[in-house]
């Protein structure tokens, strides 16, 4: 979230897309509920009408994977009616620059397009620079080749009615959603865009958010109170998690892994390839050297470049999909599993359950016992005689029952204390974690080979006990200046010399100083504005709305003063306001970058045209990688870019055999794969049934009355369910054809008080371009009564 | 004491059933999972260890337009309780707030409550002892009484993220109601206050969207007739003409005896030889 | 331990004596008044403790209510300015995370081709499963490739985290990049 | 008849004649009713007033009540049964006196008034039954069938719509409040007041004096002496006249 969910009481227009947080996130909804109050407005886009739905102003109804058509159609509307934030989009983004004619956008596909490879060589579309390799501008938008007029000629072809001929959406609705969010283009307005996974969990999710970011640009709505653009995450500490790069191509702080190209050698390889010449990235190597020194303390030296060679260095994708891929194959022999389930919450899981009898030994660290930990059993539907994984499964220690601190969506980093000790013979993660690596420095200890080389060379010191010191663990993510040993107060004073440490940069300076550790403030006054700067510790530098500086005007002035969240004071010669300006304070408007907001991008200037994404510079539709119906904006079917496996491993069905658009969400009372909440008997009560949503109209076609045991099948494999009719489906009518949606919760499994069939057993094995996060949330299907 | 309401305006609830459990929570209750609904609704309705249910109605308006309707039911605690009027035992009882609750001590578990609750809240509730015979008790929400005592909101309130609920005094709660009802009318036409006056108006009122029986709410509920003939009526003639009765003959065994003796006053026909 | 504003916490305007009785005994928290009761407020007496919810996340504050090694009652934090007292049915219910008779309690093993679980000590764990990581990793492990250092085991995967908290998550991957491992993912990307 | 010679049982001055007047189906079915009576007035006792909650713990709290209440409840619906199987015949001339109404009935009603005062009083030549007994059939009759129609819907009250239950419990009140009016007289006259007391021994044993039932029950005792089942006690006394 670029903002805070106290801060959404501040908008004037909310657009919920790909989203539900009245059921996913509710206490979102008192924030919103309070921006009712105000006279603020809900939009809801969704394919099914929602919880949330209900509490909105306007409601418009989409196929699930047409966020692009319909968001496209919305960058078009406000374009044409001119209802763009002009200043804005002159000033603080990158409309004005020009683009290099290589540039070019064909049938729906962009320059440098390798079919075979299914990628994009992305130099083709590079902004025009001049000698200094500064780019070059026309304030005035007109040029035929800035980025203002590329977009708008990109954006022209979705015209409403090839938009709602796509998404399937009532007209007089798609218009009512398209002029209520672009009257927030008004200054001394602000929109926010709300989403989750609906918007991310599709070959295109990383093009749905760009979407967005275009949006708001154009509307001037970005760095604003009850602006932005906001991510609702899925769980307690994906952030955190995020930030601390347990992912394979992230280190903390959003350093990138070096990987096994030869550029990324040495150290020095490293950071010229990755280190942006403008914008804050430019302090990369502090970034990553700190970090070294913190992993490897006395072993990262300059002389060994800070320990940069124990980094493990891969050469492929290894995100989740090819992670379970490789396991299907049996390329891997262990696996260790925190708290997560993908027996139900994997894309595919009937193959992700498959995969797991390959591994040789697998440890689960877990609450409860999962049905990946029970992968093995007979109750699985597995003939354990076969299976010879040996499972380790650990009783962990809940939430409370240890301490150590938590990021919010809002990035603010929250404690929370230890309420009674763990239960049973369970333990906290922190402490099994250590053990686990004392046990292994212990046989590690007398050897050389190079495996023992490089766990040798990790530094851990977390005291003597089995339990570890989380006051050092902490201390060491914000790190110190080594040279005095004292705690680092801002990563404004990290360096690349090695004479610093920290964990993870994003968040030097939580733990400035002896005793204060800053996630554990729990002032509540409002510092205005809805801020709560004393209330524990928001990351970037206690910042709570990033790019706050786009919410005054060049010269240093708020938009409106309703909108005020920090403004330069000429006599103080610094900005000032309601929040940690996310800007350098003493730079005046007038200054050089004084007038460029984003701080974190090259240039400072928000990116409608972003030549760095492997699928395109500006978003285009695709159909999902399985769809009912033709690309109507092209002959390109999907997403050009999308990596495809081949094989038993990722089935694909037609729409003649599965007509129907399938969709996974979330229940309120349950969360992710159910382990936490079917477990619990209070939440098993409230939701304890697995069903199938579908309207009266696709009921009545298949015979089906409401609580019917249905069947539900996808190329991968089918489940059984209650049929649940309702009249918040409705089929989508595309150029006179009409197309039904089915939606189900994913949350379901045969463990806990609660159980059903796993959703995920539908789901395809495909991944976004970027992120190759899975398409769980449009896939085919077809269903048929059970009996 | 100043009367203490449960307003509860169902236009600003998001069906989140926080509410559910929060009142199992603070009153540890069971859970008792029901068969699939067809919809999200978990139970049916209330029942004796689920004192509040959301329930969850799709309902198209007359110009055919989507509603998705969400309301906190629970008791409703009237201010001319039927289930007071008919408790045996006087276990159902108003407290010092005016709500209604039941003295477990004194519940005998005859469900007379059960049957004349207008709005079918109460239920009995089955326990075992310690030797593992059953028994029963009405159970019903309590508004949380243990909570107010101790200046404390109903844990269903108080868990409220939209503030859809809000507890305090009648005179407060009701202006509180008719602003909103005045804010929403244009939106919900039908849109009223349920405060009913049939059973001298409750202690949880509702801001309603709908007419009441698109919440499955009768329109005018009232303490049923049976019960006022029964309680009002049929029981204390019934006392009396045992009383009047058991009176009668004792006045006759009384002349029997002063106008009777030894025979006098008998004739001798018939042959019987009456003393 | 935190120390806990509960002034914030909202009390119903009662008028009168009733009022000052009732005022002094916020939230149960005055034993003395309590015990003047018949039947105790049930988080008489407690401990109270603030946490950050486990599920979503929006991180709203919760307060734990412990007495006689259970947890007795969860609530919203009213202090907090992300919920301000109120929480989701998810965030109520957190109290049975604990309570929850389904919780693991043990250390569990399951032997190749083996129908049941086993109970066995945490030492034991540990030992075993350096044991079968360092085999895996010293057979797997590959430390150039085309002559530069990569320094990696490919048979190793790493999944999950998102539960964890930030001191954990860091443990975790300075652990699990420490033992070569580039299969390392966790909830973000599913 | 055959037990002429039973000795006197009360301080009545009988001749020592008895009669049969009670068949062995009527006695049981009146034991079982009158029981089973009582039994459902004690065990509803404490819920219909406060007074008698002491009796809670007496029956096995409100659950032993409660079940003791159905028990009896089941033995109250008896008799009837009892009656008609062994004896067919009382059952039905019981049922035909019911719905026989003469102008003799009404007479009785004022001589009853002044007997039950235990002021001068004639006989009013009566039946098997008299008015008075008949009335007590018919009210408790009624009253039989409000109680046990009402209760079943108190029973079971999932089986019934619910006004149908609520006014089950007005008639179950009203039904009782009735019938222990009519009881607490029925007690009365056949346990307390004199003049009846040989019909309480009858209803146990069967038997009656021959004279107490010729007096009472003139009509049908003179039936009897026709049939020849009753021995013509105006025989005996020949001076006196038969009333």
């Amino acid at each position: 979230m670029t903002n805070h969910w106290s801060d959404l009481q501040n908008t004037d227009c909310a657009l919920i897309m790909g989203g539900n947080p009245a059921e996913n996130h509710p206490i979102s909804f008192r924030w919103l509920t309070k921006a009712k109050e105000k006279g603020g407005k809900i939009v809801s886009v969704d394919p099914r009408f929602t919880r949330t739905s209900s509490k909105a102003d306007v409601y418009a109804s989409l196929r699930s994977g047409t966020d692009i058509a319909f968001m496209g159609g919305m960058i078009n509307y406000a374009l044409e009616k001119n209802m763009i934030h002009k200043e804005y989009v002159a000033e603080y983004t990158n409309a004005s620059y020009l683009v290099k004619e290589d540039y070019e956008f064909n049938d729906g596909l962009f320059s440098g397009y390798d079919k075979a490879a299914r990628k994009y060589d992305k130099t083709k579309w590079a902004f025009e620079t001049d000698e200094e390799g500064n780019p070059v501008k026309d304030k005035t938008l007109s040029h035929p080749r800035s980025v203002f007029q590329l977009l708008k000629k990109h954006y022209s072809r979705y015209d409403v009615d090839s938009v709602i001929a796509v998404t399937g959406t009532p007209k007089e609705d798609y218009l009512k959603v398209c002029e209520e969010f672009c009257s927030t283009g008004k200054p001394g307005k602000s929109g926010t865009i709300m989403y989750a996974m609906g918007t991310t969990q599709h070959t295109v999710g990383t093009q749905n958010v760009r979407a967005f970011g275009i949006i708001q640009l154009l509307l001037g709505n970005m760095g604003l109170p009850g602006g932005g653009i906001n991510a609702m995450r899925g769980e307690s500490n994906v952030q955190g998690s995020t930030d601390f790069g347990l992912l394979y191509h992230l280190l903390t702080g959003y350093v990138g892994t070096p990987t096994a190209i030869p550029e990324h050698a040495t150290l020095d390889g490293y950071n010229k390839k990755e280190t942006p010449a403008g914008g804050y990235w430019s302090n990369k190597p502090k970034f990553l050297v700190s970090l070294l020194k913190a992993w490897y303390g006395p072993n990262a030296t300059k002389d060994n470049e800070f320990g940069y060679h124990f980094l493990p260095k891969g050469n492929k994708n290894y995100s989740h999909i090819n992670l379970f891929n490789a396991m299907y194959k049996g390329e891997l022999e262990g696996a260790f599993l925190f708290g997560t389930n993908p027996v139900v919450g994997g894309p595919n899981a009937g193959k992700e359950k498959e995969a797991l009898s390959n591994l040789k030994w697998m440890v689960a660290v877990d609450l409860w016992e999962t049905e990946t930990s029970a992968f093995w059993q007979e109750e699985a539907g597995s003939d354990p005689s076969k299976i010879d994984t040996e499972v380790f499964l650990l009783p962990a220690a809940s939430s409370y029952e240890k301490e150590g601190s938590v990021s919010n969506s809002s990035r603010w980093m929250q404690y929370r204390w230890k309420a009674i000790d763990p239960k049973g013979e369970s333990l906290a993660d922190l402490e099994i974690i250590h053990m686990m690596v004392k046990h292994l420095k212990a046989l590690y200890k007398n050897e050389s080979s190079p495996a023992a080389k490089q766990f040798n060379a990790v530094d851990w010191n977390y005291g003597g006990g089995d339990h570890p010191d989380i006051d050092l663990v902490a201390r060491e993510i914000n790190g110190y200046d080594l040279t005095t040993g004292q705690l680092l107060k801002t990563f404004g004073d990290l360096k690349d010399d090695g004479t610093t440490s920290s964990g993870n940069w994003i968040y030097c300076g939580f733990y400035p100083e002896e005793g204060m550790n800053r996630s554990k403030n729990r002032d509540n006054k409002d510092t205005g504005g809805g801020n709560f700067l004393n209330w524990a510790y928001a990351w970037p530098a206690n910042r709570r709305i990033l790019y706050n500086r786009a919410s005054a005007d060049p010269s240093g002035k708020p938009w409106s003063k309703d909108k005020a969240v920090i403004w330069w004071d000429g006599i103080q010669q610094k900005w000032v306001g309601n929040d940690i300006p996310d800007f350098k304070p003493t730079v005046a408007p007038a200054d050089p970058g004084g007038t460029a907001p984003f701080i974190m991008i090259n240039g400072g200037l928000g990116g409608l045209f972003a030549p760095t994404l492997n699928d395109g510079p500006f978003p285009e539709h695709y159909e999902p990688f399985e769809s009912p119906v033709k690309n109507a904006f092209s002959s390109q079917e999907i997403n050009p870019a999308i990596a495809i496996i081949e094989g038993e491993f990722n089935l694909k069905g037609d729409s003649k055999k599965y007509p129907i658009v399938g969709t996974t969400y979330r229940v309120s009372e349950h969360w992710q794969s159910g382990s936490m909440t079917r477990n619990q008997e209070w939440l098993s009560e409230l939701a304890g049934h697995m069903y199938i949503e579908m309207s009266e109209e696709l009921a009545k076609e298949k015979g089906i009355k409401n609580k019917d045991q249905i069947i539900v099948s996808s190329a991968r494999g089918e489940i059984k369910a209650y049929a649940m009719v309702t009249k918040r489906f409705k089929p989508h009518m595309m150029k006179g054809k009409m197309v039904h949606q089915v939606g189900m919760p994913w949350h379901f499994g045969y463990k806990g008080y609660a159980t059903g069939d796993t959703a995920n057993r539908l789901t395809p094995h495909i991944g976004d371009a970027n992120t190759t996060i899975p398409e769980y949330k449009a896939f085919l299907c077809d269903i048929r009564r059970a009996d | 004491m100043a009367e203490y309401i449960k307003y509860v305006d169902v236009t600003k609830c998001d069906g989140c059933r926080a509410c559910m459990v929060a009142c199992k929570n603070w009153n540890d209750l069971p859970a008792e999972p029901e068969e699939f609904q067809g919809s999200v609704q978990s139970h049916a309705k209330v029942t004796a260890n689920t004192w509040n249910v959301l329930s969850f109605i799709e309902h198209e308006d007359s110009k055919g337009n989507l509603d998705y309707l969400f309301r906190h039911s629970s008791c409703f605690h009237c201010s001319e309780a039927a289930c007071v009027k008919v408790c045996p035992e006087n276990a159902m009882h108003y407290t010092d707030f005016g709500t209604v609750n039941v003295d477990s001590d004194k519940c005998v578990g005859c469900g007379y409550c059960v049957q004349n609750c207008p709005f079918d809240v109460v239920q009995l509730a089955t326990y075992k002892d310690k030797n593992g015979k059953e028994y029963k008790k009405a159970q019903k929400c309590t508004m949380c009484v243990d909570r107010l005592e101790e200046g404390m909101q109903p844990a269903c309130v108080t868990t409220c993220h939209t503030d859809a609920m809000e507890f305090g005094t009648k005179e407060e709660m009701l202006k509180k109601a008719e602003k909103r009802l005045s804010e929403i009318k244009d939106k919900y036409p039908n849109a009223m206050i349920y405060n009913p006056e049939g059973v001298g108006g409750t202690h949880t009122i509702y801001v309603l969207a709908e007419k009441p029986s698109v919440y499955g709410l009768p329109e005018k509920p009232k303490v049923p007739t049976s019960a006022v003939v029964w309680k009002d009526y049929a029981q204390p003639i019934g006392k009396m003409m045992l009383g009047a009765t058991s009176m009668a003959l004792v006045g006759a065994f009384v002349s029997n005896k002063l106008f009777n003796k030894e025979g006098k006053g008998h004739e001798e026909e018939g042959g019987g030889s009456h003393e | 331990m935190v120390e806990i504003n509960l002034n914030r916490r909202q009390f119903l305007k009662l008028s009168g004596a009733t009022a000052a009785t009732l005022a002094i005994v916020e939230l149960g928290f005055n034993e003395k008044e309590v015990h003047a009761k018949t039947k105790e407020l049930k988080i008489a007496k407690a401990t109270v403790t603030p946490t950050i919810c486990a599920f979503c996340g929006v991180g709203c504050g919760i307060l734990v209510h412990t007495k006689n090694d259970t947890v007795v009652y969860t609530e919203g934090d009213p202090d907090s300015p992300v919920n301000e007292g109120t929480l989701c049915s998810k965030g109520t219910t957190i109290r049975q995370v604990y309570t929850s008779e389904k919780r693991l309690t043990k250390p569990l093993y399951r032997a190749p081709g083996s129908k049941k679980w086993e109970e066995k000590s945490w030492d034991w764990m540990y030992e075993t499963i350096a044991k079968r990581t360092k085999e895996t990793r010293d057979r797997t492990f590959v430390e150039k490739e085309n002559g530069m250092f990569v320094n990696k085991t490919e048979a190793i995967a790493s999944l999950g985290g998102a539960a964890l908290d930030n001191e954990e998550t860091y443990l975790l991957a300075k652990m699990m990049r420490g033992l070569g491992v580039v299969y390392l993912e966790h909830q973000a990307r599913i | 008849m055959k037990k002429r010679e039973v000795a006197a049982m009360s301080k009545t001055q009988y001749s020592g004649v008895k009669v049969k007047r009670f068949s062995k189906g009527f006695v049981i079915a009146h034991a079982v009713n009158a029981i089973s009576f009582f039994a459902l007035y004690i065990t509803a006792l404490p819920m219909y007033t406060e007074w008698f909650d002491w009796l809670y713990p007496v029956l096995g709290g409100p659950e032993g009540a409660r079940l003791l209440h159905r028990i009896f409840a089941i033995a109250f619906i008896m008799p009837t049964f009892i009656w008609l199987i062994m004896d067919p015949k009382g059952f039905f001339r019981w049922g035909k006196e019911l719905v026989t109404w003469k102008k003799r009935d009404l007479q009785f009603f004022t001589e009853f008034v002044k007997e039950l005062f235990g002021f001068k009083f004639k006989h009013v030549k009566q039946t098997f039954f008299n008015a008075g007994e008949k009335i007590n059939s018919i009210i408790q009759i009624l009253t039989a069938i409000l109680i046990i129609g009402s209760g079943f819907p108190m029973w079971f009250p999932d089986l019934f719509p619910k006004a149908v239950v609520q006014w089950a419990y007005v008639a179950h009140n009203v039904g009782f409040g009735l019938a222990i009016a009519v009881v607490v007289g029925h007690i009365y006259l056949s346990v307390i007041h004199k003049n009846s007391r040989p019909g309480y021994t009858g209803v146990i044993t069967g038997e009656v004096p021959a004279e107490w039932a010729k007096d009472h029950y003139t009509e049908w005792y003179e039936e009897e002496v026709k049939k020849g089942n009753f021995p013509d006690l105006d025989k005996d006394k020949k001076k006196k006249k038969g009333a």
